[in-house]
């Protein structure tokens, strides 16, 4: 028997979690977990660790696109089992792992792979740039300013040499978030993009009413914006309503997160930012915050070329400047961001400069700075 | 339903990364509601905007979180994704699987949902993408009771928990990342499936410093393994990585990239502790900010030191509404292990709920709270004592909000007395 | 007056360092009032408190500024000093005196006022300390038709000006600061004597970028030297340095101290832009940011570039009320000069007073109005190209302000439109 | 004739500005205005400026107190008389420079300056403590929360070998202001003595509204702490007055500045707080605040020995510990604040994290730290 709709809470089952990670663990992880001693990427996408056992773990890593089909998934069951004793894993950047315990097995592996067109590119190791994390965009959210998946494809094309290499600096951790909630880790990435809203709200006087508690729509502000306002619907009837004080919009969309009736995306609004030179490891120099360095790009579907321009552009200047060892945030540090945006071309503009809450601290506060082409 | 033409669509099927539109057309021919799905988003990259109506609250009997409605903002034309939720998997702890257990899923969700997934979302969740609201309950049955597995968390309430794989196949890792991610979700079943919170709160696990989950930028409660003491140094190893015997950064760089210790080493070391004299490293270990870079450097010769455990840190965050915030370091070096069934980490959690959800307004992070109160009244709420760790330096303004009690006389003072001796 | 007790203060009569109580006693044989002065310091060291009252608004006839008010709280133990008030005489630029000036004013002071003075005041005045308010207007016209100087200023106006002693004695000058500070003080005497401001303001002028007068921390509009092309080198003098000819830091720590070129020059250059080979110095300039470091540790070899101007900074102030800011860099290479009446100077101080009188809150300094109306408002008025120069790292947070005309189809949209295309 | 007090704006001369700086120059300044080369500090004390005329320019620098009487000003004119032609000059920081334009003239200009006791110590050149600058104190302002002339005496005799020799790693500047207005650099100082009151200020109900604009008394709080309320006078009557919430207050005396009714000093609330690590120049780092190590040390007149102690411990441990040329700040960021506070024995106090506007930029965010003996 099974679900019962006469009887929904018949035999129900509750708060049981997550299967328990061990069994899902290949021969060579449960019997070394633990004990390993290094690893050595041997070439791009794959891996060996080595255990204090003298065990050996090989790794071949492979890029996936996030969204992907049940049909999929099952393919790659079907190489797990053929290679991998039926076991896999996912990295925390959407990566498929497949782990097997001996070098000989590894080219099967990888031919096996390379045989299904393009399904499965090996790569994504050491310095190379990373599988584009992202987040749902067009597929599935109601807030976004972009698409995710069809920029990311379209990104990840154009960085397809660099995802299969590891000939950058260091690594390059990309992602996309498709508006300023940030669904992933975009505000301390080597380069995110960004989906961001130009207009303030449109609001539905028919809708508010209904849809909104507008104590909570007018609390929902940062800044103010929005206020009480009467308004007449379509039916030409006054009803409580708000306004928005335009000029102290800054299109973050919390409001239309807290009400239905104020959305604000519009095709010519929306587009993409760029930012650059976050990280989150401690390694060297402390976590920090991507920076915006481009604050708009129109949205332009298929292919999005603006955009995938920018990030190739801001990739390769770095790849051709910087030291090895050195993430891009790094590199723009010790060159200084005069020479950063001197070195890509990319027009240094007001948006760029910070006047938020914590703004003062980012102001340049020395006579100390390069005479480069913007001290006319 | 009938496939739509999506000549945009077709546009990113060419190219050498994988193709979500080549993948979603294959899995239409058994799932035709994937067709709506293009159909939808082919619409949305004509207008150049999302075609989704503001999600609804949908969700099973007694929980909480776990889905995400989603309803079609054009449903006429695409009944096949008119609703359209989400459903949050909670991922078992660093994403390990069986292909057993993939294929009872995909099975699931070919029973239920639209065949299309996301592998993984952000937060960790397995996240099954669209469903109907008549079939959520269903679907939660067999869940729970064939495949034995169970919602993640959305809402104002204890998001899925992630971990970075440590131990299973990382070298560094100092602690248990799978067990510590594993006994909290199970700890915290309730919190997670039931809103008791101010807004989201967020667990993630990485096993050093160099954060594999990104805990410290994305995580309300961070923690990340840390040692005290010295590196552990393989004196050979180092003699071979000098000989050029090895490649640096464990081949990060290609076969061919050896390492320069002394340049690639010792003086991109950014507390300068380190020197080499002929192939002999030495470490000044009580000036190591253990930053990971020389251990990430040379893998067969240095490793974390061996007495282990973890440093914690709160109140990460995106933007929204105060601006994104990294974690704040609070806790230095907390023990973290099975053994006491993680109280170490369970008593820090439930001290900053229990302020938390007392003091924490609508919708704001514990990041924001604390910033709204201040670090010194967290940490006093805390029972922290403050050390110099906690700041990056101290401050520079001189605004200290003295107590009446920290004052000789306290703060009742008589004017009267204060003229007799000062003339107005 | 008579001598008073002062068991406290004697104590500050032992000690290497020049003892003002001893000082004040000296004085105090020709000027009783002295006794006074230190009679009540005496009683405030003994209540450990300030005995003056709060400073009453005194002045000379149709000046607002240059005079400080202050009154005893105790006049009757301290007649002498019943009165206090202090007058601030505008210094001559970077404080060169000869002795004959110098007696006038002692003389002066000698007759109007308690014979003590500051040399000098924070921001600069020659300050006489202690007078009454009687004496007030003929110590003004001795002072003016004498003497034929000036008061400096107080209050919500524009204060003395300073500089640092620039090329009188200094090879790092990259402009005229004396010439520069004399003129602004000569062109806007009557900003000085006549508060017209918000709030105070302050023009400091340093010559080169070691700020010797303090004005990236002290200065509402900070003049500081610099260059533009490569920094002068002298091939010779370099080799001396290399070979140990030469002092390190010209002498700065002693005549046997000498430089490691490497170690101390290039090694510390905070852009690494230079390399020593042998006893070659090469600056690869185009990566210098003038910090003054190398110049500093090899003055013989080393000096500014030839092609000289200044850098100006806005808005450094202390604590009170938002926190102390250092001055923020606005134009980062202006002409300085005399030949054209440093108009390029005069052009942005208006502007800046201009806006500053309009938008300004009271009590606001103008790095304070800034900070309230943000960098980006302040380079639109200021009509200054935004540059990355202006700031040390582009924003973080993605709160762009975008305006109506900036976006394709401006705010106005209409919802009904937009309805007919997404349900609701 | 002279001041008319019948006629006071008889022959009235006004805004003739202060008199033309170069009319004070010694004969090698004027000559060699713009022209010099190079300097070298031959002893402490003691430069030579070289021109490229050839000409040098032998300078001495003294100390002083700042505080002087006319007759150590008539004394030092005696001297440039002496020596120097007549001309001396006064530094930025109140210290004395005698020039002579001839290497043999700087002996006896030395033995005349110390034949005059301890009124003219010779140093403050290069690598030493420098004069410590100051402000008013109990001997002229209304605000102090502690003296100034008392205190600097009581340390610089402490310091005086270190202005007297050149034997630290680098400059080291001293400033003390007594009270939060912080009249001079002192946010911006190496080692900076602060006089921190720490009583909220009290309302005198008899005098307020004779003596204040009560909107004023209220609008100069920063954080609201001042609110109008009714309170009874000495005769019994009513009054409109202002009443302060002491939780919310910090003790910056914006308020008594704005209304003499509101009385802060107190002889236990007020004392002294050190700061140090700050800077000016652009040399090597940027300019930076100077950092609060030690919250709150007490009133403890002649000597200050606490505050004595605490700066010459400071000054001390630095000179032991530091790098040459590294100022103290870039010595503390170097090793890290947590070194910072274990070698000095400073005990960190909560009074040290900031909680102000800009605060959570100064909060660690980063799990790098070192192990110092605060981590039990
Ligand atoms: C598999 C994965 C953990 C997991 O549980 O899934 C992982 C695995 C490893 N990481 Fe990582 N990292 C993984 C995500 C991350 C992240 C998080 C992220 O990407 O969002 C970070 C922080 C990113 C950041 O700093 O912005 C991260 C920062 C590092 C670093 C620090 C690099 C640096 O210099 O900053 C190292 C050390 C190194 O590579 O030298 C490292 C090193 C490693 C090592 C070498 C650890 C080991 O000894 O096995 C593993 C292989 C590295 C490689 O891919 O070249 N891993 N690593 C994640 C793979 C993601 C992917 O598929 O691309
Ligand atoms: C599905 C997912 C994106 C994805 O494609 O993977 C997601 C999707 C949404 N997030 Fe998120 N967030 C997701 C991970 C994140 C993360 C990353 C993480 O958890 O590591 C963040 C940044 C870290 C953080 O928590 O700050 C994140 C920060 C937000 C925010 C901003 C919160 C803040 O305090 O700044 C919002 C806005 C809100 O809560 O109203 C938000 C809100 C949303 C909503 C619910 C939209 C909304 O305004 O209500 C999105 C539903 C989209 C949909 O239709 O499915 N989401 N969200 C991720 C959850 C999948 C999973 O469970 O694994
Ligand atoms: C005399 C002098 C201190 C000294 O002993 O040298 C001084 C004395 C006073 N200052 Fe000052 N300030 C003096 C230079 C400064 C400086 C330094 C500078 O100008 O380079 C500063 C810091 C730089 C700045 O302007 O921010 C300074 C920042 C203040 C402030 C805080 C202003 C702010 O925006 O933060 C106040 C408070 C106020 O304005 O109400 C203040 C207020 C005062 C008052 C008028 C007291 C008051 O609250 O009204 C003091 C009168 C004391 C007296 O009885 O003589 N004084 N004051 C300095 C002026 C002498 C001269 O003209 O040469
Ligand atoms: C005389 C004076 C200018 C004046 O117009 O009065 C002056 C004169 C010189 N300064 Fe200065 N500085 C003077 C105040 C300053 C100040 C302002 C202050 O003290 O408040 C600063 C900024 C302080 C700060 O950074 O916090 C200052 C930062 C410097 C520096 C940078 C040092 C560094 O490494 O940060 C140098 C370069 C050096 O000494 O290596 C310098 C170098 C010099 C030189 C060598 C310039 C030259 O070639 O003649 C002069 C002799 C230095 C010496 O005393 O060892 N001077 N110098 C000031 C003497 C004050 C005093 O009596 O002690
Ligand atoms: S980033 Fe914004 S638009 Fe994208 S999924 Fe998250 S909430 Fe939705
Ligand atoms: S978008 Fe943000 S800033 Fe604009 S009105 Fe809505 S909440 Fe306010
Ligand atoms: S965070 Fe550390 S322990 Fe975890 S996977 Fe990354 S490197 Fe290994
Ligand atoms: S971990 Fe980092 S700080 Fe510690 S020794 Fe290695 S490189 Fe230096
Ligand atoms: S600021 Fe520069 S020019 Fe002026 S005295 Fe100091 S070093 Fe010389
Ligand atoms: S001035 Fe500073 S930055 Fe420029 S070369 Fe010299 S040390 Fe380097
Ligand atoms: S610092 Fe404060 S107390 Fe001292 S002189 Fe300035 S205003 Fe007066
Ligand atoms: S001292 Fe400052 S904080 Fe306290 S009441 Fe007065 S103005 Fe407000």
């Amino acid at each position: 028997m099974g679900y019962d709709p006469e009887n929904p809470m018949a035999d129900r089952i509750t708060d049981i979690g997550p299967p328990h990670f061990e069994q899902f663990f290949p021969e060579v992880v449960k019997k070394n977990y633990g004990k390993w001693l290094y690893h050595e990427i041997t070439q791009p996408g794959v891996m060996m660790h080595k255990s204090e056992t003298g065990d050996e773990c090989w790794t071949v890593r492979v890029g996936a696109a996030r969204l992907i089909s049940i049909d999929l998934i099952r393919e790659m069951c079907d190489i797990a089992d053929a290679h991998c004793d039926g076991k896999l894993r996912f990295t925390t950047r959407n990566n498929v792992e497949f782990m097997v315990d001996d070098e000989a097995k590894v080219k099967p592996l990888m031919d096996d792979l390379a045989g299904r067109g393009n399904k499965f590119p090996i790569g994504g190791t050491g310095a190379s740039a990373s599988n584009c994390v992202h987040t749902q965009g067009w597929v599935h959210c109601h807030t976004p300013a972009t698409d995710a998946s069809g920029v990311v494809k379209a990104v990840m094309d154009e960085l397809f040499e660099y995802f299969t290499s590891m000939k950058l600096p260091a690594k390059v951790k990309l992602a996309l978030a498709c508006c300023l909630n940030m669904c992933g880790a975009v505000h301390c990435s080597d380069i995110a993009i960004l989906g961001v809203h130009r207009k303030p709200p449109m609001i539905d006087h028919d809708a508010i009413s209904g849809l909104c508690e507008l104590p909570l729509a007018i609390a929902s502000c940062p800044l103010g914006a929005v206020k009480p306002a009467k308004a007449t619907n379509s039916e030409g009837e006054e009803v409580k309503s708000v306004a928005v004080k335009h000029e102290r919009c800054m299109f973050c969309g919390n409001c239309y997160t807290m009400c239905p009736a104020m959305p604000l995306a519009d095709p010519d609004g929306d587009g993409i930012a760029i930012l650059v030179g976050g990280k989150v490891s401690n390694a060297r120099s402390n976590p920090t915050f991507s920076k915006m360095v481009i604050p708009f790009l129109p949205n332009t579907p298929p292919r999005w070329p603006e955009t995938v321009d920018a990030v190739k552009n801001i990739l390769e200047t770095y790849a051709a400047n910087a030291n090895r060892y050195e993430r891009i945030g790094e590199w723009a540090e010790r060159i200084g961001w005069e020479k950063f945006f001197e070195l890509t071309g990319i027009p240094f503009t007001m948006k760029c400069v910070d006047d938020y809450r914590l703004a003062y601290d980012t102001w340049r506060t020395t006579v100390s700075f390069k005479f480069t082409s913007h001290i006319k | 339903m009938p496939k739509h033409d999506t000549p945009l669509l077709d546009e990113l099927e060419s190219g050498p990364w994988p193709s979500f539109v080549t993948d979603i057309k294959r899995q239409a021919e058994s799932k035709p509601e994937c067709w709506d799905i293009l159909g939808q988003l082919e619409l949305s990259f004509k207008d150049r905007i999302t075609h989704w109506k503001h999600g609804g609250i949908v969700g099973v009997f007694g929980y909480g979180g776990g889905i995400v409605g989603r309803y079609s903002d054009v449903p006429k034309e695409f009944p096949g994704v008119a609703h359209f939720h989400t459903v949050r998997l909670n991922q078992p702890s660093s994403k390990f699987y069986s292909s057993e257990k993939l294929r009872d899923i995909c099975n699931l969700w070919e029973k239920y949902g639209s065949g299309m997934t996301n592998m993984h979302g952000s937060t960790g969740d397995l996240v099954l993408l669209g469903t109907t609201t008549d079939n959520l309950e269903p679907l939660f049955y067999d869940l729970t009771h064939d495949l034995k597995q169970d919602l993640g968390g959305s809402g104002s309430n204890l998001r899925t928990p992630a971990c970075c794989l440590g131990k299973a196949r990382c070298e560094w890792s100092c602690y248990d990342t799978q067990a510590a991610c594993h006994h909290l979700t199970m700890h915290y079943q309730d919190e997670i499936h039931r809103p008791a919170f101010p807004y989201k709160f967020k667990f993630k696990f990485s096993g050093c410093p160099n954060d594999c989950v990104a805990s410290a930028a994305r995580s309300d409660f961070s923690v990340i393994g840390n040692w005290k003491g010295d590196i552990r140094v393989d004196a050979e190893a180092v003699k071979g990585y000098v000989n050029g015997d090895f490649t640096a950064n464990g081949g990060a760089h290609g076969a061919d990239v050896k390492l320069d210790v002394q340049a690639d080493v010792c003086d991109l070391c950014p507390t300068h502790c380190m020197k080499l004299s002929g192939d002999k490293l030495f470490i000044d270990n009580s000036n190591c900010n253990h930053c990971m870079h020389c251990i990430n450097m040379m893998p067969r010769a240095l490793r974390p030191g061996a007495e282990q455990g973890a440093t914690i840190s709160v109140g990460a965050k995106a933007p929204i509404l105060d601006g994104a915030q990294i974690a704040t370091m609070v806790w230095p070096f907390v023990n973290v292990t099975p053994d006491n069934d993680f109280e170490d980490l369970i008593d820090k959690i439930e001290n900053i709920w229990d302020w938390w959800m007392e003091v924490g307004k609508n919708r704001e992070r514990v990041g924001e709270t604390i910033m709204r109160v201040g670090l010194p009244t967290f940490l006093k709420v805390m029972e922290v004592e403050p050390i110099p760790q906690h700041v990056k330096e101290p401050r520079s303004n001189p605004y200290v909000f003295w107590q009446s009690e920290e004052v000789e006389g306290g703060f009742e003072r008589d004017v009267k007395e204060f003229r007799k001796r000062h003339a107005q």
